[in-house]
């Protein structure tokens, strides 16, 4: 049994050291091995704000995901061909730069998480899971019918975008771009779940009533964090993007949500490092299980299943010998 | 009639066919208990609902403090002052004593909205919450898991995060359920003392407590009011043992 | 349009949908009514029809082949609860959520791994085949009737177990307290395997069934399953009726928005474009009707529960 | 010593069509002999984003001289581009998406397969020789759908009775189905690969519908006309490669695959198995090393097709003859023969807007 | 032999140890009342004679060693429940949850309607709509359908209006008089216990502390373990 500080020092060792030697020994590679599985752990850290501490299992993560890759689809598309963006009100320049991509990305994935949210959380439990995944099926058939932008082709964007005096094109720089703002927004969520914010919010997920009768409007919490959790998640999407310098449809797909939704479930929900822990994990079965057998699947699915069963609370609650996390 | 802490006026709520509330006057008075009873399925807790905000009427009007709140929701009454305790205890089973207090303070202080701050470094919520968990006699308990707590201790914290909005009135829902003689006894001494602070509207089964606690007792039968007035007369009105208490009181 | 041509429309619409309820009975079963969440649910579909093909390419008969699919996905379903499943009644949702999927996995390269990574073949046999001519003069696949009779029964059978029998109540007292309904006398656990391996066997049935005029293939599960969760969760959970009303708007839906949505762009677009924006906008056309549902009845149609 | 890596799809819905360009690519590689060719072979899973993955893989830790296999457009889409740039050689079994054909041309680009539009364009130039005047068309409702639609209007004469798009991974095709009866069609056009084209044409038999349908030879290969069975009978489709194509090589690639493989090949690892052997002829006369001898002798294609006569047009792209094949019955084998040609030497509508 | 024998009975939830030492029996038609202050173990034992959490030591019910035995034995052995905080089934309507788990005998629908007429008129409303009190009846009257030979009763009367209370008293006074049931109480009212009960058994910290006849039960021990 570790304790769950020591297992988080050491998954964030693990994240320092692993790169450092792939690339002591030109690995090149596994640096973008591990640049996935850092982007994909930012995906499920932002979900995993409005599933472990809000309750909110959104079945729709996706739509953010892929709100955020499209932003940098498109934006750098049009500074690829020089051409304007037109809204019709307004035209505006395509950029080829990081952080004003990541910027709109959180901006346009909170809105549209403002709005999806206000709709599903009429809602809740099975009924909440459905209408997120409905508005994720939509925003996926829209694009894959979206011509201007490649329909179901995607987009490609054939160099990386920049970001202000490194170079993102040596692939160690990326991932230090990536590490560093998973473990900001680690931090954040650290700090988030601790907060007056916080404690309201897991008080809105375990019993709303009671948190009506203090005065507090659960249904607003609930809000909030799917807005913080969507913008997280839609700021993973456009950094998924640069990575691949591609984005399509699939980055909306259904598979998609729940993919991030797994990590969390295999990691531990509402462990701060449970969705690292669940995107490493997963990242390096799909790599090393396809090299052994063409079926591999069903040894991933037997390692889940195992997982399930014998590992309440995820690797974290396992490891922890803290099972039986909440919900 | 504006130093009335809660009043009611002509209060319908239907089920369906059922009448749960049946123009149901209702008055709360400074500094007094008044206790509901009446048979079970009478209304009682409906009645509370639509107080509370849970349940809205069909028809009649909520008086706070002399506003009508009849059209504001839970959230809205809570601010102006209506502290509620649950017949089943509503509490975040995952969290500590000591958080749900504190939950109760950061409500009443509306400072919800920050985001990075420890809220347990927040000195004026914790004394606001640990004074509360002290008076209901919880404080040693204040860094358990409210889940591990025993039923009489979960009805006390119930009471302590009530407490902690500083309430101008108090709405109980049973809060004798469940516990042992014993525990009942405390639980009565302790309202006693609290009436001092903000009236009390008590809905009890518990006709020990009722008859030690009220200054008047209402009596709901099949959602209408059919008798008010203080334990004497309550207990001697045939109506009420027929409907209510039986020969045994 | 000819005024036959939309009766026609709407028949298929309504077919289409009686088609939904037959591949989501198993699930409304499972899901609905013992409120697991089963993703395999498409895998047992998948089974069914997989079997289904085999054996009727052994026997060439299409009964047999019936037959033999609803007793590969019951016993598939009577062996994934009592290994897997049962231990997860007491979890919450979401580790469902994960055994499931993986299971998914499972099935899905098991079956490539069986049958090979090619669709198999599956006909319906001599005796359906072809149309017959209804009142008004349309032309209607037999065997489409024969699925929408399929449908009706396996509904209608379904109701009367869960509302009218008394294993029915137990299984709905079961979902709502497993523990209580044990301490009453009632064997929940065998319960719930048998209620399993009838849901896997529903899902088997009707992969044999739907596959017959569809593609037998690996992978041929998963749009049934996110159909099939549309379908229930419109209706409302643990509604058999709810279901039933669910998949046949659903069926509508999608039938007569692939149809008139372009017709409507028409109207205010240029052709091509029209035909574009119109298709695109009826390929989201079920999950829009779903979030409109739900925003007006947070619970579907007639789920009761919060 | 060169490196080929060989990216494609071999688990899950998509498999049969990578496991046969591989095996076809495989076979011709085994049956050169050369032992200094060393294929790196990764599985897609049909995902995008691990495609992209697995280029990168390829060039940044196997550091491949070429690429290919891979089987759908989008994946193409999402990897070529960038692989290109990064001068990687890439041969295109399958998928030639317009994007790559016209202006964004390559000269590491190669496609060995065919431009998408190719097999419908030749359907519609059969149709018109077939005489039908009045067709019915319809395909899903995404790039590759809305190309196959172009493609047929391109060379089709006639008018249009209508014109669809469905829902991609559509399985149910009553309402479309009322709509060609109704429509008054002479004839049929249809694109709708893998699993959506077996529905659509086991629903069409069932449906009483009598009119010739065209499609492209996707719906109508080896791997799947079994799975469709009688209902494909005396379909006829475009492709620009069968078994009875009668040339040496074919008849010995045909024979040794089922040999290899216990099983007729396809379209596909027709496709692999040219690949493979356009890449072993270059690597006759130049190494990948040497950039530009190394493109010369791609672009020469001095290598025994199975298909015939194989050259490249200014984009890379094929310049063939595109067959119609009737689907037909050999014993218990439903199989396509060759009923005549659809269009002689074709090349593609984009090579003119390529500037390499 | 008694109807049911518990020795030495322990039991955890999780880490947390609640049960340390529980004895207690039961004769066939006796009526043991179980007492003890809040959080003292009464439920826990109820549940672990009814097999819903895992417990060690004797547990024998008309000869049969229950912990051999699944939950569901439990109950067709012959011991009925009526839990603590009601659990009736949600979503079932009244008549339903009386059938669910129905066994035939002398309770039927009809006898439990004349127990609880309130029932009768609720019955097809479902369970989750009912007044706490009517849950309670109704948690009573399934636990009767099943004709058990021991009915558990876990605050039965918890909630409920007095004069309900004292026909729920009655009722228990009647099975008592008329059927053979026997019947474990666990009740907060000391008088009404001491007026239907045989035996008393009395638990401190999750161990039997006291145990005899309800004659000998004085007021320095009801003092002493129950507070009043
Ligand atoms: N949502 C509802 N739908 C239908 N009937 C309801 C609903 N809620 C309550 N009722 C009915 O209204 C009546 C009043 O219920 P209420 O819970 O107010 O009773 P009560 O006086 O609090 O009883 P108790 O003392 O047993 O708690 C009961 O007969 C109950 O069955
Ligand atoms: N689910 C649980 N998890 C952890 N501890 C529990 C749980 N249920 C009960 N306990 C603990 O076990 C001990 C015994 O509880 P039990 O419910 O048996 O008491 P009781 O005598 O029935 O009390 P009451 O009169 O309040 O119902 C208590 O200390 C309680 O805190
Ligand atoms: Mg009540
Ligand atoms: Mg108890």
């Amino acid at each position: 049994m570790i304790q769950e500080r020591y297992l988080n020092a050491l998954v964030l060792f693990g994240l320092i050291a692993v790169p450092l030697y792939a690339m002591a020994t030109e690995e090149l590679f596994t640096i973008t091995l591990a640049t996935r599985a850092v982007i994909l752990a930012l995906a499920a850290v932002g979900l995993n704000l409005a599933l472990g501490l809000g309750g909110l299992v959104s079945f729709g993560h996706a739509t953010f995901f892929g709100i955020g890759g499209y932003t940098m689809g498109v934006l750098a598309y049009h500074a690829q061909t020089y051409t304007a963006l037109d809204l019709g009100l307004f035209t505006i320049e395509g950029t080829k730069s990081m952080p004003i991509i990541w910027l709109v990305a959180i901006i346009l994935s909170s809105l549209v998480a403002v709005v999806i949210g206000m709709l599903s959380l009429r809602t809740s439990g099975v009924y909440f899971i459905m209408i997120t995944l409905a508005f994720g099926q939509m925003f996926f058939f829209f694009t894959i019918s979206w011509a201007a932008y490649g329909g179901e082709d995607g987009l490609s964007i054939y160099v990386r975008n920049g970001f202000p005096g490194l170079n993102t094109l040596v692939p160690i720089q990326f991932y230090g771009i990536c590490f560093v703002i998973l473990c900001a927004v680690l931090f954040l969520n650290a700090r988030l779940a601790k907060s007056p914010f916080g404690l309201a919010l897991n008080a809105a997920r375990q019993t709303p009533m009671r948190t009506q009768t203090v005065g507090l409007d659960p249904t607003r919490l609930k809000l909030v964090a799917f807005v913080i959790s969507g913008a997280i998640t839609g700021l993973a999407g456009a950094l998924f993007a640069d990575l691949n310098r591609f984005v399509s449809p699939t980055m909306f797909s259904w598979q998609f949500s729940g993919e991030i939704m797994l990590f969390i479930i295999l990691g531990g929900v509402g462990r701060l490092f449970g969705p690292v822990i669940g995107a490493v994990i997963f990242v390096t079965l799909e790599h090393f299980l396809g090299e052994i057998t063409d079926f591999w699947h069903i040894y991933l699915g037997v390692i889940l299943v195992i997982i399930v069963l014998f590992a309440r609370g995820g690797i974290v609650g396992l490891l922890s010998g803290r099972g039986g996390g909440h919900d | 009639m504006t130093d009335l802490v809660l009043e009611t006026r002509g209060i319908t709520k239907s089920f369906g066919a059922l009448k749960a509330s049946d123009s149901i006057d209702f008055d709360l008075r400074p500094g007094e208990i008044h206790a509901i009873i009446g048979p079970n399925g009478a209304g009682k807790s409906t009645l509370i609902k639509q107080i509370s905000g849970e349940l809205r009427p069909d028809a009649g009007q909520v008086f706070l403090a002399g506003t009508d709140v009849t059209q504001q929701t839970t959230r809205a009454r809570a601010r102006a002052g209506l502290g509620r305790t649950f017949q089943i205890s509503e509490l975040a089973m995952e969290d500590t004593v000591l958080q749900n207090a504190v939950l109760g303070a950061l409500g009443a202080s509306g400072s919800v909205w920050r985001f990075l701050k420890p809220v347990l470094s927040d000195a004026e919520l914790v004394t606001r919450a640990e004074e509360a968990l002290d008076r209901v006699g919880l404080l040693d308990a204040r860094n358990q898991r409210t889940a591990e707590l025993s039923h009489g201790q979960r009805r006390q914290l119930e009471v302590a995060v009530a407490l902690t909005l500083r309430p101008k009135v108090f709405v109980m829902d049973e809060p004798m359920a469940g516990l042992g003689a014993e525990g009942s006894l405390t639980m009565t001494r302790f309202l006693d003392g609290l009436r001092s602070e903000a009236p009390i509207l008590l809905v009890e089964h518990d006709m020990d407590a009722v008859f030690a606690l009220a200054d008047r007792i209402s009596v709901l039968v099949y959602g209408r009011l059919i008798a008010t007035g203080t334990v004497d007369e309550i207990r001697s009105n045939a109506e009420v043992r027929e409907a209510y208490l039986g020969e045994d009181a | 349009m000819s005024t036959v041509l939309i009766i026609e429309q709407v028949l298929n619409g309504l077919q289409f949908g009686v088609m939904l309820f037959l591949m989501a009975a198993g699930l409304t079963l499972i899901f609905g009514v013992m409120g697991l969440i089963n993703l395999a649910h498409g895998s047992f579909y998948m089974i069914g029809a997989f079997v289904a093909a085999a054996v009727a390419a052994a026997t060439g008969s299409f009964l047999l082949a019936l037959i033999a699919a609803l007793i590969a996905a019951a016993a598939a379903g009577a062996i994934v609860e009592m290994v897997v499943i049962r231990r997860l009644y007491a979890t919450d949702h979401l580790d469902q959520v994960l055994a499931t999927f993986a299971l998914i996995l499972v099935f899905s390269e098991g079956t490539r791994w069986i049958f090979g990574s090619f669709p198999l073949f599956l006909d319906i046999p001599g005796y359906l085949s072809g149309p017959v001519t209804l009142p008004g003069g349309i032309q209607y696949p037999l065997y489409r009737l024969t699925l929408i009779g399929a449908g009706l029964a396996v509904g209608l059978g379904l109701w009367a177990l869960i509302e009218r029998t008394r294993v029915g109540i137990q299984i709905r007292a079961g979902e709502n307290d497993r523990e209580m309904i044990a301490a009453l006398g009632v064997d929940i656990s065998k319960l719930y395997t048998l209620v399993f391996a009838l849901g896997a066997a529903l899902a088997g049935l009707s992969g044999a069934l739907v596959g017959a005029i569809q593609s037998v293939q690996v992978g041929m599960g998963e749009p049934v399953l996110i159909l099939a969760f549309v379908v229930i969760v419109i209706g409302g959970i643990g509604s058999i009726k709810g279901a039933f009303v669910g998949a046949l708007l659903v069926g509508l839906t999608d039938t007569l928005g692939g149809i008139f949505l372009p017709q409507l762009f028409k109207l205010f677009m240029e052709q091509s474009a029209a035909t574009n924006a119109g298709s695109a906008v009826a390929s989201m056309s079920i999950y829009i009707l779903m979030s409109i549902v739900l925003i007006w009845k947070p619970t579907g149609l007639f789920g009761a529960r919060p | 010593e060169v490196k080929v890596g060989l990216i494609t799809t071999l688990s899950g819905g998509g498999a049969g069509l990578g496991i046969d360009v591989r095996d076809g690519f495989m076979l011709a590689i085994n049956q050169s002999g050369r032992t200094d060719v060393e294929v790196v072979i990764e599985d897609d899973q049909r995902k995008p984003d691990i495609a992209v993955q697995l280029s990168d893989k390829m060039i940044q830790s196997e550091k491949v001289d070429v690429l290919t296999g891979i089987i759908w457009s989008n994946l193409a889409m999402a990897v070529v581009p960038a692989a290109v740039n990064q001068d990687v050689i890439y041969l295109s079994p399958n998928a030639g998406p317009s994007a790559l054909a016209g202006k964004g041309c390559h000269k590491n680009y190669y496609n060995v397969a065919w431009q998408n539009d190719n097999l419908h364009e030749a359907a519609g130039a059969y149709a018109n020789s077939a005489g039908y005047k009045n067709s019915f068309i319809l395909a899903p409702n995404y790039p590759a759908g809305k190309d196959a639609l172009t493609g047929y209007k391109r060379f089709f004469e006639g008018e249009l009775a209508g014109e669809l798009y469905t829902k991609l991974g559509q399985t149910d095709y009553a309402a479309e189905l009322a709509q060609i009866r109704a429509s008054g069609a002479d004839s049929v056009f249809f694109f709708l690969p893998g699993g959506m084209g077996i529905s659509f044409l086991k629903q069409y038999a069932d449906s009483g519908i009598d009119l010739p349908v065209v499609g492209p030879a996707f719906s109508f290969d080896q791997g799947i006309l079994q799975a469709v069975g009688g209902a494909a009978l005396g379909v006829v489709n475009t492709s620009q490669w069968n078994k009875d194509i009668d040339n040496p090589t074919n008849a010995a690639f045909v024979e040794s695959f089922q040999a290899e493989y216990g099983r007729l090949p396809s379209l596909y690892a027709s496709q692999g198995f040219d690949t493979a052997n356009l890449l072993l002829s270059a690597l006759e006369t130049a190494s990948p090393d040497d950039g530009d001898a190394f493109r010369a002798a791609l672009s020469a294609a001095n290598f025994n097709s199975t298909r015939g006569d194989f050259s490249f047009g200014p984009n890379n792209h094929p310049v063939q003859t595109i067959y119609a094949r009737e689907v037909i019955k050999e014993g218990d084998v439903f199989t396509n023969k060759i009923i005549g040609v659809a269009l002689e030497n074709h090349s593609d509508a984009y090579a003119a807007e390529c500037k390499m | 032999m008694s109807l049911l024998s518990v020795e030495n009975l322990t039991a955890s939830y999780g880490v947390s140890q609640a049960l340390f030492g529980v004895d207690l029996s039961i004769e066939e038609g006796q009526v043991v009342a179980l007492m003890g202050r809040n959080g003292m173990g009464k439920s826990t034992t109820v549940k672990s004679i009814c097999r819903m959490i895992a417990s060690q030591g004797v547990l024998n019910f008309g000869g049969t060693d229950l912990h051999a035995q699944p939950s569901h034995r439990v109950a067709r052995l012959g011991i009925g429940l009526v839990p603590e905080g009601r659990r009736c089934f949600r979503d079932l309507t009244v008549y339903e949850n009386l059938i669910a788990s129905a066994r035939p005998g002398e309770w039927t629908e009809d006898t439990i309607g004349d127990l609880f007429p309130r029932l009768t008129e609720r019955r097809q409303q479902r369970a989750r709509s009912l007044s706490g009190g009517e849950q309670q009846m109704l948690a009573i009257g399934r636990a009767l359908m099943t004709n058990p030979k021991l009915l558990i009763l876990d605050e039965a009367t918890e909630g409920l209006a007095p004069i309900i209370r004292q026909e729920i008293w009655a009722a228990i006074k009647r099975i008592k008089r008329d059927s053979g049931v026997a019947i474990l109480l666990v009740d907060k009212s000391l008088k009404e216990l001491s007026k239907v009960s045989d035996r008393a058994v009395i638990l401190e910290r999750g161990k039997t502390a006291w145990s005899g006849n309800i004659t000998d039960l004085t007021k320095e021990i009801s003092e002493k373990f129950v507070g009043v």
